[in-house]
């Protein structure tokens, strides 16, 4: 097995089992998780920025704010899902209008070249923290459009996700399922790929790149 | 007869996004992109819209975003292989394309003739239980899109017993993949009809509320009569069909003109409207599934019981079919659809082309109807056209 | 649609037959085939596709365009439109396929005749590389975006090995095929070859 | 706008109180319906892993797995399905020739590592392994054709009894095409056939019209395939996986098809082989198929090859074996000639004696013996020495060599093997009534299938589970065949044994009694210190995994060393003698 070259990060065959550099969820230390930017700077005991941090988290997983961007056919089962017979606010799963509101971005599927770029430019406007829920075949290795010209294969190339959801497509139950299996990473800390994405920002950069080849997405200050 | 007048066509200059000579800009317009990212979208698609104050002054469709490529993929896929994928070319209607496929290679096989009687009756039966389901995904997407929020939920959860029925019948809610060449995959399960009758029960004990809440309903009158008229001399020239033909009163339907699977051998009548605004193609809608009721619980009487559901297949990996072309359609909820299929003697296909309502619908009719439309209306008229972008861009 | 030569379309028996007797008498003996009630296909020479379209648009109850697609055909060096025009009251459609020279992929625009053509010329334009010259938005992407491989549904675009250059899969599978793994399995060999 | 209808809204009010249709949470979540498409589910037992699951997959998302070393009739892989391709279709289950996969009815899996999602249903255990709901193959609805294009029989039954013309009459071109479009080209035939022919090849060859592709493809390994065409005991059609639930495909009618489109082999035959063996001489004793196949592929490469024959003509059991209403003469001629043009030397009429073996060793460079079985087993019974008592094969090389066989009016054939059926056959020919006595089941009968029902509609008459207690004369010349019932009785393990009831005598009065009950191999030609060195217990030749036996030089293939008494199998000797010859002489690439 060959070890991840960061110089070669497009190299595939140098990582071992998942696809982002030192896996595509990395488990930091709990005291990490939480705070980035000028939070990182505020001094605290180590046992209060525990604590702090699981309180957090807690209420992280209880608000989570769904994206409205169907991006593939598994959005069909989103109206379902937010209407009575599923009822995902029962979960306190609301719908957000604007990536600006929302913190859950739900991957419905495949996503063609053209979706990616909106896609990229949407999950960068979402204020962190944020996830990336992923349904269906198509965002785990293709499904059944892995010969299509114009879709991409593997999501976690482009985009840090936290959870899959595997069906094609999958049933309302499955995604609460998948909703509750994010609501207990998030509280454990766990899901973090928005973190870090952050820290390879450049490695996703330059796969997002490879496709996009009108690369005109602005650069977002974090 | 005069061909079409297209001075309302946008005198703009796509590629430099500039107006063409003799077209004035007004400054004060914005541009806006309403889409992809929308809670008010039909799908993944969006609308660049040039806007002065929230009067939409014109707009341009764009698609491309649920592009898959399935005509290509379907090129160079056994027959067999095909049948998976064509389901997925539109979402919420996958049996449509389902029976078109079929069909079309059927005719081109000649195994037309070897479709058995069951076969044929469960064809139909899913055809019409899907057209309903969508109907009232529809009705319920039109009150959405103006904010309403409790016919949605209902008119959703009662689609989603139509999907239990064909959870039970196909094995999966959404992607069916039921009806294949020489008929359909599986017969029907013991007591089927009565779980179905009860959902349709279901369903027709709701439709008085939801007339109140749609149709009835004060604002969604104020909101949809007289908005978004399609004018009745578009009609045959843009080839338009479906609810939004038959809300401007003119009575056509592919099941009716072009016969086909069993609807001949049904009574049912056209569901026409008059006003050609979003409200006579909700009035359209609200009566085709009261219509489609009416059909399911006729074919669920006349169904034979016994019987073989499919006809005997070649070994399907190795299915070859002679060289020829042929276009079949069938009615959809949006409209008339249809494939063009094109064979060339090999085991895959050579081409196909899915031509569907929401082509015109989505670009040429949507663009037309912009100017002057208020960006309030603007989810509203898409929902009542069901622009559906996976089949315009398959 | 009253026709002073040949009396009322719509009192026919047979509207494709009477349809193609009128296309044969006026434009030439092109080959038909009447596929069922209500399809018949006419191949009809490039030359006499657009005056066949105009006379079908203004002077007869075929007034609609139902769709218009291209064929590849490789291996003939050509290309085929097919375009399918409808008679709404009448019940009966026409495809009329014509074959264009693949090297010099032009084809006249039928926008004049019907506005949607824009549409279906704007895709064909940009699936199959075919050029309708006055049709107003050729060039204009309308599906892909930033696309610069050749038109994708040409026959010689190889999607899978464009998705091999492209599109990154995960990694770890591998396929054993059954018949070539017992035959090696078991030492199947040749004795002549 | 009426007051009416600014009211009427208001009526949703009335459901308000109303039971909530609201699914429960994720703990009691609903079953899938009863054919829910969700997870693979896979019997290992009865999958045989034809990878038809992975042809048929358009997301190619099956891909075949080896999970143990294949057997007959199992390749030994596994399909592993990855859900980063699935789409739930469920054409793999429809399409799965041996009914062993299913989806079962679970479809809630969730995980962050994208990598799970694949695993061998069956062999990694998943807690839906033991679902009984879910999507699962049905009788209605075949992706695969499992009805054969009947063969052509020669009609009516009644008058194939009074012709010796071929029964069968061979498929048309349409029918052949059509029958060679049923195969899914999993080669688990190519594992079953003993010489490995390409077999899905050929069949693929066929069916896209290029019968001198599929010539030169079934010429690869088998220098008799219009003789394995007609008489093959076919074990390829044993393991074909469309036969699992459904005819097997008809390979054997298939080959004889493509070779009876040419009358001319050479002509479509070509081959690159480079001539190694050119200045090297091999002497083939007996001129059966094993023989043949050696001394055919050996004259290939070069060799100077000599085949020795006792009888007038060569082919072994299959001239003399095999009666010609199945195998015509000119069919085994057009086969032979195709050997000597191409170089192989025939000495027929030439029995090889002791002395003149010691003079083969010194004259050629290697042997190959394949004389096969020639000496009657007895029956066992009192009366066998009787006259009117004879054996089957005697009886078969007499009829081949133009002899005339009195069969009288009633003849019974003791066994149940193919020797027994041809012998029956023959002499309902010649005009007898006859019954076939065996001493186990009709399903116990090793003789093929067909051949049992043909003899049948011919009328035969089959008599079984009865046990010969002895011949006894009869005035007039017949013979009284004595026989008593049989039960089965199962011991062990292994396959039910006869035995016979006592004390119930049944008699029957025949004119012949013909004994098929196998033959044993007679090496008395061989010098004694030989034929000592490499016979074996029960008298046949063990040799090692190169075909030569314990004398160097000396190679020995066919019934004499397998005993299956199968044409095929000796082929695959003779083949196997042809790699093992090349070695010895130390011409070949394997140290």
């Amino acid at each position: 097995m060959k070890k991840f070259d960061p110089d070669r990060p497009w190299d595939l065959t140098t990582l071992p089992t998942t696809m982002a550099p030192q896996g595509s969820r990395p488990h930091a230390p709990v005291e990490d998780q939480c705070f980035l930017g000028a939070e990182a700077d505020i001094k605290q005991p180590p046992k209060l920025q525990e604590a702090v941090a699981t309180i957090k988290n807690w209420f992280r997983a209880s608000s989570l704010n769904v994206l409205a961007f169907g991006t593939g056919c598994g959005a069909i089962e989103l109206r379902p899902l937010s209407t009575s017979r599923f009822d995902m606010s029962r979960f306190g799963i609301p719908g957000a209008p604007t990536p600006r509101q929302s913190n859950v971005f739900i991957i419905s599927g495949y996503l063609s070249v053209k979706t990616l770029t909106r896609v990229i430019r949407c999950y960068e406007q979402m204020p962190d923290p944020k996830w990336v829920v992923a349904l269906g075949s198509c965002t785990i290795n293709g499904g059944m459009y892995w010969d299509s010209y114009n879709t991409i294969k593997v999501l976690d190339l482009y985009l840090p996700v936290d959870v899959y959801v595997s069906g094609c497509m999958p049933r309302p139950e499955a995604l609460i399922a998948g909703f509750q299996y994010l609501m207990d990473d998030v509280k454990k800390g766990k899901a973090n790929g928005w973190h870090h994405y952050l820290e390879n920002l450049e490695w996703y950069r330059e796969n997002q790149k490879q496709v996009i080849t009108d690369w005109d997405l602005p650069n977002y200050n974090w | 007869m005069s061909v079409f007048d297209y001075t309302t066509q946008p005198g703009f200059d796509l590629i430099s996004e500039t107006p063409n000579a003799g077209t004035t800009v007004d400054p004060k317009e914005v541009q806006l992109w309403f889409g992809p990212q929308h809670p008010g979208i039909t799908g993944n698609m969006s609308v660049q819209l040039w806007l002065e104050g929230d009067t939409i002054k014109r707009g341009i469709t764009h698609v491309g975003y649920l592009h898959r490529g399935f005509e290509k993929l379907m090129e160079r896929r056994k027959f067999i292989q095909s049948f998976p994928i064509v389901c997925r070319m539109c979402v919420a209607e996958p049996d449509t394309t389902e029976y078109l496929l079929a069909s079309s290679l059927e005719e081109l096989s000649g195994l037309d003739q070897a479709v058995p009687e069951k076969g044929q009756w469960l064809r139909t039966l899913v055809m019409e239980m899907s057209r309903l389901q969508v109907t009232l995904m529809v009705m319920g997407g039109q009150v959405g899109t103006m904010g309403m929020g409790t016919a949605p939920n209902w008119t959703y959860t009662l689609r989603d017993f139509l999907l239990d029925s064909f959870e039970e019948l196909t094995g999966g809610r959404v992607y069916h993949m039921y009806i294949t060449y020489g008929g359909v995959r599986r017969d029907l399960t013991p007591g089927f009809a009565q779980r179905l009758e009860a959902t349709l029960d279901r369903i027709e004990e709701r439709l008085p509320y939801l007339d109140d809440l749609i149709l009835n309903s004060a604002v969604f009158q104020q909101r949809t009569q007289g908005v978004s008229v399609v004018p009745a001399e578009w009609a045959d020239e843009l080839g338009i069909t479906g609810p939004v033909l038959r809300a401007m009163g003119v009575a056509r339907d592919t099941r009716r003109d072009y016969p086909y699977l069993k609807y001949p051998e049904l009574d049912f009548k056209v569901c026409t409207a008059t006003g050609s605004d979003i409200y006579a193609r909700t009035q359209v809608r609200r009566a085709e599934i009261a219509e489609s009721i009416h059909i399911i619980r006729q074919i669920l009487q006349m169904m034979p019981q016994e019987g073989p559901y499919c006809a005997k297949l070649p070994n399907m990996l190795t299915w070859t079919i002679p060289a020829g072309s042929t276009y079949v359609r069938a009615e959809s909820s949006r409209g008339e659809m249809g494939f063009v299929m094109v064979t060339d003697g090999s085991d895959t296909i050579r081409r196909v082309h899915l031509r569907g309502p929401s082509y015109t619908n989505a670009v040429t009719i949507l663009e037309r109807m912009l100017p002057g439309m208020n960006i309030a209306d603007l989810s509203a008229t898409m929902v009542s056209l069901q622009t559906c972008p996976p089949e315009i861009e398959r | 649609m009253f026709d002073i030569n040949h009396g009322n379309l719509d009192d026919s028996p047979d509207v494709g037959q009477e349809i193609v007797r009128r296309i044969h008498d006026r434009f030439g003996d092109f080959p038909a085939r009447f596929q069922k009630a209500d399809l018949v296909r006419l191949d009809v020479p490039q030359k006499d596709i657009i005056p066949v379209l105009s006379w079908l648009r203004t002077e007869t109850p075929f007034v609609q365009l139902t769709h218009l697609t291209a064929v590849d055909w490789l291996e003939d060096g050509q290309f085929e439109l097919m375009y399918l025009v409808t008679a709404p009251d009448l019940m009966v459609s026409l495809h009329l396929c014509v074959r264009l020279d693949r090297a010099k992929a032009e084809a006249e625009s039928v926008f004049n005749l019907w506005l949607q053509a824009e549409t279906y010329e704007q895709e064909i334009n940009e699936m199959f590389g075919i050029h309708f010259p006055g049709s107003p938005r050729q060039g204009v992407p309308f599906i892909l975006e930033g696309w610069r491989d050749m038109p994708p549904m040409r026959r010689d675009f190889d999607t899978v090995a464009y998705c091999d250059r492209t599109h990154p899969v995960r990694p770890g599978r591998e396929h054993q095929d059954s018949r070539v793994y017992v035959g090696r399995k078991f030492g199947e060999k040749g004795y002549l070859k | 706008m009426s007051l009416k209808n600014v009211i009427a809204p208001f009526s949703a009010w009335a459901r308000a109180v109303q039971k909530p249709f609201t699914v429960p949470t994720a703990e009691t979540f609903r079953p899938g319906a009863d054919r829910y498409r969700g997870w693979h589910i896979n019997d290992t037992e009865q999958c045989i892993g034809c990878g038809t699951c992975s042809d048929i997959c358009q997301n190619s998302a099956i891909d075949m797995k080896p999970v143990d070393e294949p057997n007959k009739g199992d390749s030994g892989l596994r399909p592993l399905v990855d859900y980063g391709r699935c789409c739930w279709c469920a054409l793999c289950v429809d399409v799965c020739p041996s009914g062993s996969l299913g989806l079962s009815s679970n479809y809630i899996w969730i995980d962050r590592d994208p990598d799970v999602f694949r695993y061998i249903p069956g062999v990694d255990r998943k807690e839906w392994d033991s679902d009984e709901k879910g999507w699962r193959k049905d009788d209605g609805f075949n992706l695969v054709d499992p009805d054969r294009v009947p063969m052509p029989m020669m009609m009516p039954v009644e008058d194939r009894v009074k012709t010796w013309a071929e029964v069968v009459l061979g498929y048309t071109e349409a029918e052949a095409r059509a029958e060679a479009a049923r195969c899914v080209e999993c080669g688990l035939c190519v594992a079953a056939c003993p010489a490995h022919m390409h077999i899905p090849d050929y069949i693929a060859a066929i069916r896209d019209g290029h019968y001198d592709v599929a010539v030169n493809h079934i010429y690869d390994n088998n220098p008799l395939p219009e003789m394995c065409g007609k008489v093959c005991t076919r074990r390829c059609e044993d393991v074909c996986s469309i036969g699992v639930n459904g005819d097997p495909l008809a390979i054997r009618w298939l080959k004889r098809f493509a070779t009876e489109q040419f009358s001319d082999l050479s002509a479509v035959l070509s081959h690159e082989q480079p001539q190694i063996g050119t200045g090297k001489s091999v002497a083939v004793i007996g001129g059966g198929p094993g023989g043949l196949t050696t001394a055919f592929y050996l004259a290939v490469r070069g060799f100077k090859v000599t085949v020795f024959e006792a009888l007038p003509q060569v082919g072994g059991a299959t001239f003399f074996g095999i009666p010609k209403y199945r195998f015509p003469l000119g069919s085994l001629e057009k086969q032979i000639k195709l050997m000597t043009d191409w170089g192989v030397e025939i000495k027929t009429n030439h029995k090889v004696e002791p002395d003149e073996f010691k003079q083969l060793q010194q004259d050629y460079d290697a042997i190959y013996i394949g004389t096969g079985l020639l000496k009657p087993s007895s029956l066992r019974a009192e009366g066998e020495d009787l006259p009117g008592v004879m054996p089957a094969i005697e009886m078969l090389i007499d009829h081949h060599l133009g002899k005339t066989v009195e069969v009288g009016q009633h003849v019974v054939v003791v066994g149940g093997g193919n020797v027994a059926i041809d012998a029956a056959r023959i002499s309902r020919r010649l005009g007898a009534e006859v019954t076939i006595a065996y001493r186990r089941r009709l399903e116990d009968m090793p003789a093929d299938y067909e051949e049992i029902e043909d003899a049948e509609a011919e009328g035969v008459h089959l008599m079984t589970q009865n046990i010969p207690l002895r011949v006894e004369q009869l005035p007039g010349g017949r013979l009284d065949f004595i026989w008593g019932p049989a039960e089965m009785i199962s011991e062990g393990g292994g396959r039910p044994r006869p035995k016979l009831i006592e004390g119930i005598e049944n008699h029957l009065a025949v004119d012949k009694v013909i004994v098929a009950i196998g033959q044993k191999p007679d090496l008395r030609w061989l010098p004694a210190d030989v034929a000592e060195q490499i016979s074996n217990s029960w008298g046949g030749i063990t040799c090692d995994e190169n075909g030569m036996t314990a004398a160097p030089g000396v190679f020995a293939g066919g019934d004499l060393v397998n005993s299956t008494a199968d044409a095929i199998s000796a082929i695959a000797d003779g083949l196997k003698a042809v790699d093992g010859i090349i070695n010895y002489l130390g011409l070949g690439t394997k140290p």
